[in-house]
């Protein structure tokens, strides 16, 4: 069996539903939801590589670095905002995150 | 060097880096002089916008037009207003840090990127550089639990909207084989038939971007961060950004995607409908101004979406003149409230207003001129701006849209006119402290602009036309 | 063994599964070889002689994210600076000016936080 | 330029703006303030009342065509325009709306004491939009004087009006709204049609049929809200019995012929047959609002609210009148608006001057007045007296060639516009009855002063127009004489070239 | 037989052997490493060290080795039993698996992959969840805190580690292990390179916990570390795993700076001796230096060696980084 391009869109599409499924489902902690996003950003690398190597085409792993680097950013303020939330509220619990209703 | 077309922003990332470290630097606080100096950084940068050139350039990733230049000029104003707001109400609230200015100059940054986006690299690049810096300033009264909670709420989502964008992206990279606009929209023009992955693509970006212009059904997040973020950073994030934005949202969909538009008009038709419904009929309970705010933002996208839900070139004449009026009665709003302040500290309720007129006359005719002007209440400027969009879906035959969007103007008119009813009808729940000059200018230039735009609309409509002639060339 | 790029990875494959094996078998083996006699007090977290007094798992000090915050922006930069180190060679003044402005908006970043004390650990 | 040599209609307009400015600017004490925003505001429209009777004197009124007309590029690249200029139709409306503003800020002098700055400076905004509206031969530009009229009249009502001013306000504010955002939409097509919204070169526009129901039904949507008519006149007695006096005074001498004007000026040149197709419609609403609520009149309590109920029956047989599309029914419906528009004013003021005094509205409480306050009995029942349609009064020329022209329409029509009349009668008559007469039953009535100089001062006017209008009227249907000739002959014209068309 | 070894099984069979061949050297030597450390630091302290089991005390390791197995698992209550079982599994397999690419002699490296050095970063850094789940799994405050202080130790030193890297990459123009030797044919990188040499030796310390950077297991303050919960095998495996590290670690620098199987000059008495063994005495004389600097230097505080790491090596080697471009740029010395 050849692994070819659809193999890994479907991959890249299950961890883009299980992100999605992450940050909706979860009920217990933000840092899940972080990792969630990771994950969704995963995908989309895995996507990017596998067109770029399809399509032989490099901008696709140009672009993943792009979005690497911007993760690492995202990451980065997540945990401050994260640490900053707790500091104030001393839970990362997300059924706490209720003060503002909506 | 092609570069050189890009100067506005090189200008405008040098001295954001300069003001970073000529604040972090000194021993003591320099919140002032860093916000004059942002304040300063971008007028500059508006002034070479206004000077740039037109062409593509970085590779086919930067593109300058008349467009661009309208729109940046537009950001570049709101993110100078919004700065001028935060001065005193941060000074007072305890957040005068010069980070401040700092991660709005930044932002403002990543709007002129996503303005003058080419490609979908720019494009991902430009709104994270926008939406980075506003998780920051979303969060940035780091010792109050609403402000910490806006702040995550508005990341976990944005995070979300931008890796449904990215996801998007990457399957019309795939399925049309590259990112750059120009190229995609040869691909799109002459391919007989799209696959359905760049159509699945094109709703995820659409998808990505509604969530940053906040329009329904992506807005959940907006009243809470609106209501929990400081004042100056809702007035920001109502306005600079949502900008940033529609122009991304509009480069995009009638740029490379413009051979498409029978695929994503019905999207956008939708959502303009829900945000206008949901906009108006939100906001009539709210009893927070803030959140009042927030829905009423929704309901303006709305209207704005209409023209480009149109797709002709008077919709999206409308719907950027739409925006840059917004963006002035917004700022104009915001300034009265961030000015709301009972013995020294933040009021936000609409019941704080109460008997504004005995009070403070002035202030409260400035916002019931805003209020008014909202509502789309000629002769003020937002009842022109509601009238080129409408012109626009009579034009194009929208006429569900057209009866939709008039019906939800009468339907927000109540709760505009409720601001108005408290300011002027009710007895004064004591007086609010006198307002600081800086809003004051602010409030006094945004409001002689909703009241004697009907006076000089050419300019601005021409700069308009324009605008949206350079995008349907 | 049709393509070549995984077949360069192959042996790395058996590597694992070869260490995982040894260290399975080692731990097993003790398990089986060793007589296992758990008992409460045996098995209690260790905490200078007293119960422990509230859960392990609490809150930490804030400067354990800070530095990982720090880490992951960084460790980010080298990733960048891979490519552009190996082919250095190709890219002319062009890439190297392009990395350097790169390093430079870095280096502001780092005095900032550096002024701003997160590189301290007190 | 025009007749009058320089543009006396933006002056006209625009004048009343300067004088809130600058009371605006005024600073000081608050009764100082109070003193000379009441000064200011009645010089400034005082001024602007002598200039407009250049047009009584400079109007030609022998032509239908526009005069005083002034033109401003102002988008010129989406032909619009600053376009304004009356003709026989709007420029007695322009003057009513010139003579009303003085008067109701004399009305107000001592009855409003709150926030007297705030008042005049509103009441001044809402006569630059009166006017405006009124000159206004742009489409748009209408639109936005029609419009912003809502704002300070909203602030009028909640800030100065009565219990259920907010209530009365608001409901004002939206239902006017509400009609006029469809008629926008109505606005827009004919402007992307047309290329331009310039009324006389919409003048020139042919709708398609089609088309022109839709229009109408949106002009409808806006315009019957305003006239009102029945059933969607139930904003007007709430509105009202809320505002304040002078309030009520523009409310129903100005604001209420806005709607009418527009059915003129724009209904029924623009639209000729949907005009003339729904007519039926329109007879149907009027006479049951002229029946129905002069019923409905004759049951209130509150003085202010059957003198409001009487003023939709008044506007009901207005619509007729326009409706019938002749010389006698279009010259009956323009005459009674301007009676009306003075009648119904001083009306409300004669309630006004019992309100000031007692602070009630409720008929019961009086009774007996004429003994105490003589004056105001015989101006009060003047102004009944023309209300009712005496003849000889102002009310009694309109109606009359109201009642004709819809004769030869429709005999039934005229019946109806005549029942209202006479129901018209029993109610006036009824109210003034209970006021006026009977016995004194409540002691503090005795102690009340008869009329001030300052209100002799302002129902002198009023009782010489009613007198003129009645005993005289042609000085008034000579201006409009030549306009309503050229409307109905543009009319027949257009309907003849539909069913040539149609043949 | 040519037709066996190309067949799939062939060369499952080749890679195993390969495999084998070099995992059981390597676990020789960190065991022989454990006794050579004792022996080493006792002769610095003018001690015998070990010298009762076997001749010299060579069979100790294996006495040690006996002494574990039969020890008591002991997981303690309140642990996750999985993660507390896996996280010494990990930390042993990363440490193993990272062979596979170094190059013992020219063409000698098992899987001679293109990137081989992002290969090694990358599981070099994953030694850090090793820990972390170790130190969270044990349900324990010391095991936990000495997690998060050997996370972060590590984490601050793998900055550097990166960039001096980076600046022998630059260098080479190849990511492949064995290009960065040959690259070295004619002069070792820690010539040219002397600074970063010094900074990469020293952050391979922090990287491997060792002294003088021993903090997060340092026995008078937090007990021992992320592992003190762990005993019998379990606890053999992150003892076995660190040396391991040690001698990896030992192994990079030898291939970045100091010409990998290159003899010091190639004449002929040492162009005899084979590349390996080449290889391996500058391994073993890099850990000699390890044991030394552990006899030597007293420990640091945790605030002096986060500073050590932020302040002063990611600057220093951050500017030395750009000098290095620059200089390679300017000179045309750069690889094409």
């Amino acid at each position: 069996m050849t692994i070819g391009l659809a193999h890994y869109l479907t991959v890249s599409a299950i961890l883009l539903v299980l992100g999605i499924f992450g940050i909706f489902l979860n009920r217990k902690n933000v840092i899940v939801i972080l990792m969630s996003v990771e994950l969704i950003l995963l995908s989309v690398n895995l996507n990017f590589v596998a067109f770029s190597s399809w399509l032989n085409d490099l901008n696709g792993q140009v672009f993943a670095m792009f979005v690497l680097t911007v993760a690492a950013a995202e990451a980065a303020i997540g945990l401050a905002i994260v640490v900053i939330y707790f500091r104030n509220r001393g839970s990362i619990e997300v059924e706490d995150i209720s003060t503002l209703k909506g | 060097m092609s570069w050189t077309l890009a100067l506005p922003e090189l200008v405008l990332a040098c001295s954001g880096l300069v003001l970073l470290l000529a604040g972090v630097i000194p021993k003591q606080e320099t919140f002032f002089p860093i916000t004059m100096g942002a304040i300063g950084a971008l007028l500059v940068t508006a002034v070479l916008v206004l000077g740039q050139g037109e062409g593509t350039a970085l590779g086919g990733h930067y593109v300058a037009d008349a467009f661009s230049g309208f729109m940046k000029i537009l950001a570049l104003g709101a993110a100078a207003l919004g700065l001028l707001l935060s001065i005193d109400f941060n000074e007072k609230e305890g957040l005068g840090r010069f980070e401040f200015p700092v991660l709005v100059l930044f932002a403002s940054l990543g709007a002129m990127v996503m303005i003058s986006a080419n490609d979908l690299m720019a494009l991902y690049l430009g709104l994270e550089l926008l939406s980075l810096p506003l998780y920051v300033i979303a969060a940035f009264n780091r010792d109050n639990a609403r402000s910490s909670e806006a702040g995550l709420k508005y990341f976990v989502l944005g995070a979300l909207a931008s890796g449904l964008l990215l996801y998007g992206t990457t399957l019309v990279y795939g399925f049309a084989g590259t990112t750059n606009f120009d190229r995609l929209a040869d691909a799109f023009s002459a391919a007989q038939g799209v696959s359905a992955g760049v159509i699945v693509g094109v709703v995820f970006v659409i998808a990505g971007l509604a969530f940053k212009v906040s329009a329904v059904p992506f807005h959940m997040w907006t009243p809470d961060v609106y209501e929990g973020a400081p004042t100056p950073v809702t007035a920001y994030f109502a306005s600079a950004p949502k900008v940033a934005a529609i122009a991304l949202l509009t480069r995009v969909l009638l740029g490379p995607f413009g051979d498409l538009a029978a695929q994503w008009q019905q999207v956008i038709l939708l959502i303009s409908f829900g945000s206008m419904i949901l906009g108006s009929f939100a906001a009539i309970g709210q009893i927070n101004l803030k959140r009042l705010m927030a829905y009423s933002s929704i309901g303006h996208v709305g209207y704005a979406l209409m023209g480009l839900a149109v797709g002709s070139d008077t919709g999206l004449r409308g719907l950027l003149f739409y925006m840059a009026i917004y963006v002035f009665m917004n700022v104009g709003a915001f300034a009265v409230l961030v000015a709301m302040r009972r013995q020294g500290r933040a009021v936000e309720q609409v019941e704080d207003l109460a008997g504004l007129a005995r009070t403070d006359l002035g202030m409260a005719l400035w916002m019931a001129a805003f209020m008014f002007s909202m509502a789309g209440i000629p002769p003020l400027a937002g009842f022109f701006s509601k009238l080129y969009v409408f012109l626009a879906a009579v034009q194009g035959g929208f006429w569900t849209l057209a009866v939709v969007g008039v019906l939800t103007s009468v339907v927000s008119a109540y709760y505009y006119l409720r601001v108005v009813k408290v300011m002027f009808f009710d007895q004064p729940a004591g007086a609010l402290d006198r307002a600081p000059a800086s809003l004051t200018i602010v409030m006094a230039g945004t409001g002689l602009f909703t009241l004697l735009f009907g006076l000089f609309p050419a300019p601005l409509l021409a700069a308009a036309q324009a605008a949206a002639a350079a995008l349907l060339g | 063994m049709t393509q070549p790029l995984l077949a360069d990875y192959f042996p790395i494959l058996v590597f694992l599964v070869i260490a995982g094996g040894i260290a399975a078998a080692m731990v097993g083996g003790s398990l089986l070889v060793a007589r296992q006699k758990p008992n409460p007090e045996k098995l209690s977290a260790y905490e200078c002689g007293f119960e422990p007094f509230d859960d392990t798992r609490r809150r930490f000090d804030v400067r354990f994210y800070l530095v990982a915050i720090l880490f992951i922006i960084f460790d980010l930069e080298v990733a960048f600076l891979f490519p552009w180190a190996v082919s250095l060679g190709g890219i002319g003044w062009f890439g190297f000016l392009s990395m350097v402005a790169f390093l430079g908006v870095l280096t502001v970043g780092f005095v900032y936080e550096w002024r701003k004390g997160a590189l301290d650990w007190e | 330029m025009n007749a009058a040599g320089f543009p006396l209609l933006s002056l006209l307009t625009f004048l009343p703006l300067v004088g809130s400015a600058v009371i605006l600017s005024i600073r000081g004490e608050e009764a100082v303030v109070a003193r000379n925003a009441r000064w200011t505001a009645l010089w400034t429209s005082l001024i602007v009342f002598l200039l407009s009777l250049i047009l009584w004197a400079r109007f030609d009124t022998s032509s239908a065509a526009f005069q005083f007309e002034e033109k401003l590029a102002w988008l010129p690249e989406f032909g619009v325009g600053y376009h304004m200029g009356v003709d026989g139709i709007s420029v007695l409306f322009v003057l009513l709306s010139t003579a009303l503003t003085p008067l109701c800020i004399l009305a107000s002098w001592e009855s409003v004491t709150a926030r007297v700055r705030e008042y005049m400076v509103a009441f001044l905004v809402l006569e630059t939009m009166m006017v405006g509206m009124f000159c206004a031969l742009d489409f748009i530009v209408f639109y936005i004087f029609f419009e912003a009229v809502l704002i300070p009249m909203f602030l009028i009502i909640g800030v100065w009006g009565g219990a259920r001013r907010v209530y009365a306000a608001f409901k004002f504010f939206l239902y006017t709204l509400l009609g006029s955002v469809l008629m926008l939409l109505a606005i827009l097509y004919l402007w992307y049609t047309a290329g331009t919204t310039d009324v006389p070169a919409l003048f020139e526009l042919q709708i398609p049929r089609s088309a022109q129901a839709w229009i109408f039904f949106a002009f409808l949507a806006s315009f019957a809200v305003k006239v009102p008519m029945w059933p969607v006149h139930t904003w007007l007695p709430d509105a009202h019995v809320e505002a304040p006096t002078a309030g009520s005074v523009i409310l129903a001498g100005v604001l209420l012929k806005m709607g009418a004007y527009g059915f003129l000026r724009f209904t029924l040149p623009l639209l000729p047959e949907a005009s003339a197709e729904f007519a039926p419609l329109i007879f149907a609403l009027s006479v049951v609002a002229v029946v129905y609520t002069s019923l409905v009149a004759l049951a209130q309590e509150d003085m202010k609210k059957l003198i409001a109920y009487s003023s939709v029956a008044h506007m009901g047989i207005v619509t007729i009148g326009i409706f019938t599309f002749n010389q006698q029914g279009l010259s009956g419906a323009l005459f009674t608006m301007l009676a009306h528009g003075v009648v119904s004013g001083a009306l409300f003021l004669c309630v006004g001057v019992l309100y000031d005094r007692v602070h009630s509205r409720e008929i019961l409480r009086y009774g007996g007045v004429a003994k105490i306050m003589p004056a105001y009995a015989l101006v009060f029942m003047l102004f009944t007296m023309a209300s009712v349609g005496l003849p000889g009064l102002a009310n009694f020329v309109g109606e009359f060639l109201v009642i004709v022209g819809a004769w030869r329409v429709n005999p039934w029509v005229a019946f109806g516009a005549a029942l209202g009349m006479i129901l018209g009668a029993a109610y006036m008559l009824y109210l003034y009855r209970r006021v006026a007469f009977g016995r004194i039953t409540r002691d503090d009535l005795r102690a009340l002063l008869d009329l001030s100089p300052r209100e002799y001062a302002v129902f002198a006017p009023l009782i010489a127009l009613t007198l003129w209008m009645g005993i005289y009227p042609q000085p008034f249907l000579s201006f409009f004489e030549a306009s309503v000739a050229a409307l109905v002959a543009r009319h027949e014209a257009a309907l003849n070239l539909s069913r040539l068309a149609g043949m | 037989m040519d037709g066996f070894l190309a067949s799939p099984i062939g060369i499952l069979a080749i890679t195993v052997a390969q495999t084998l061949a070099l995992l059981v050297p390597v676990l020789i030597a960190v065991a022989y490493l454990t006794l050579a450390e004792r022996k080493v630091l006792a002769a610095m302290q003018l001690r015998r060290g070990p010298n009762v089991v076997g001749p010299f005390g060579l069979l100790q390791p294996f006495a040690d080795a006996l002494k574990m197995l039969m020890k008591e698992t002991i997981i303690p209550s309140g642990a996750n039993r999985v993660l507390f079982i896996l996280a010494p599994m990990l930390l042993f397999m990363l440490a193993m698996i990272a062979w596979a690419v170094i190059p013992v002699q020219d063409g000698w490296a098992i899987a001679d992959i293109n990137v081989g050095i992002l290969y090694l970063f990358a599981v070099s850094s994953l030694g850090v969840y090793g820990i972390i789940i170790a130190g969270w799994a044990s349900n324990s405050k010391y095991a936990f805190l000495g997690a998060l202080r050997s996370a972060a130790q590590m984490v601050s030193y793998e900055v550097s580690i990166g960039f001096v890297i980076v600046t022998v990459l630059l260098c080479v123009g190849s990511l492949n292990l064995s290009d960065v030797v040959r690259a070295q044919e004619r002069v070792w990188f820690f010539i040219p390179l002397f600074p970063m040499f010094i900074i990469f030796f020293i952050s391979a310390l922090a990287e491997t916990n060792r002294a003088p950077f021993d903090l997060p297991e340092g026995e008078s303050e937090l007990v021992a570390g992320f592992f003190v919960e762990y005993s019998s095998m379990s606890f053999a495996l992150f003892f076995l795993g660190e040396y391991a590290n040690m001698i990896l670690m030992s192994a990079l620098t030898t291939i970045l700076f100091l010409g990998g199987w290159y003899p010091p000059v190639h004449v002929v008495p040492f162009t005899w001796i084979p590349g390996f063994v080449w290889f391996a005495l500058k391994i073993a004389l890099l850990l000699f230096v390890f044991i030394w600097v552990r006899a030597t230097f007293p420990r640091y505080r945790y605030d002096q060696l986060m500073r050590l790491g932020w302040k002063v090596f990611l600057p220093f080697s951050l500017v030395w980084l750009v000098l290095t471009a620059a200089v390679l740029k300017l000179t045309g010395w750069l690889p094409a």
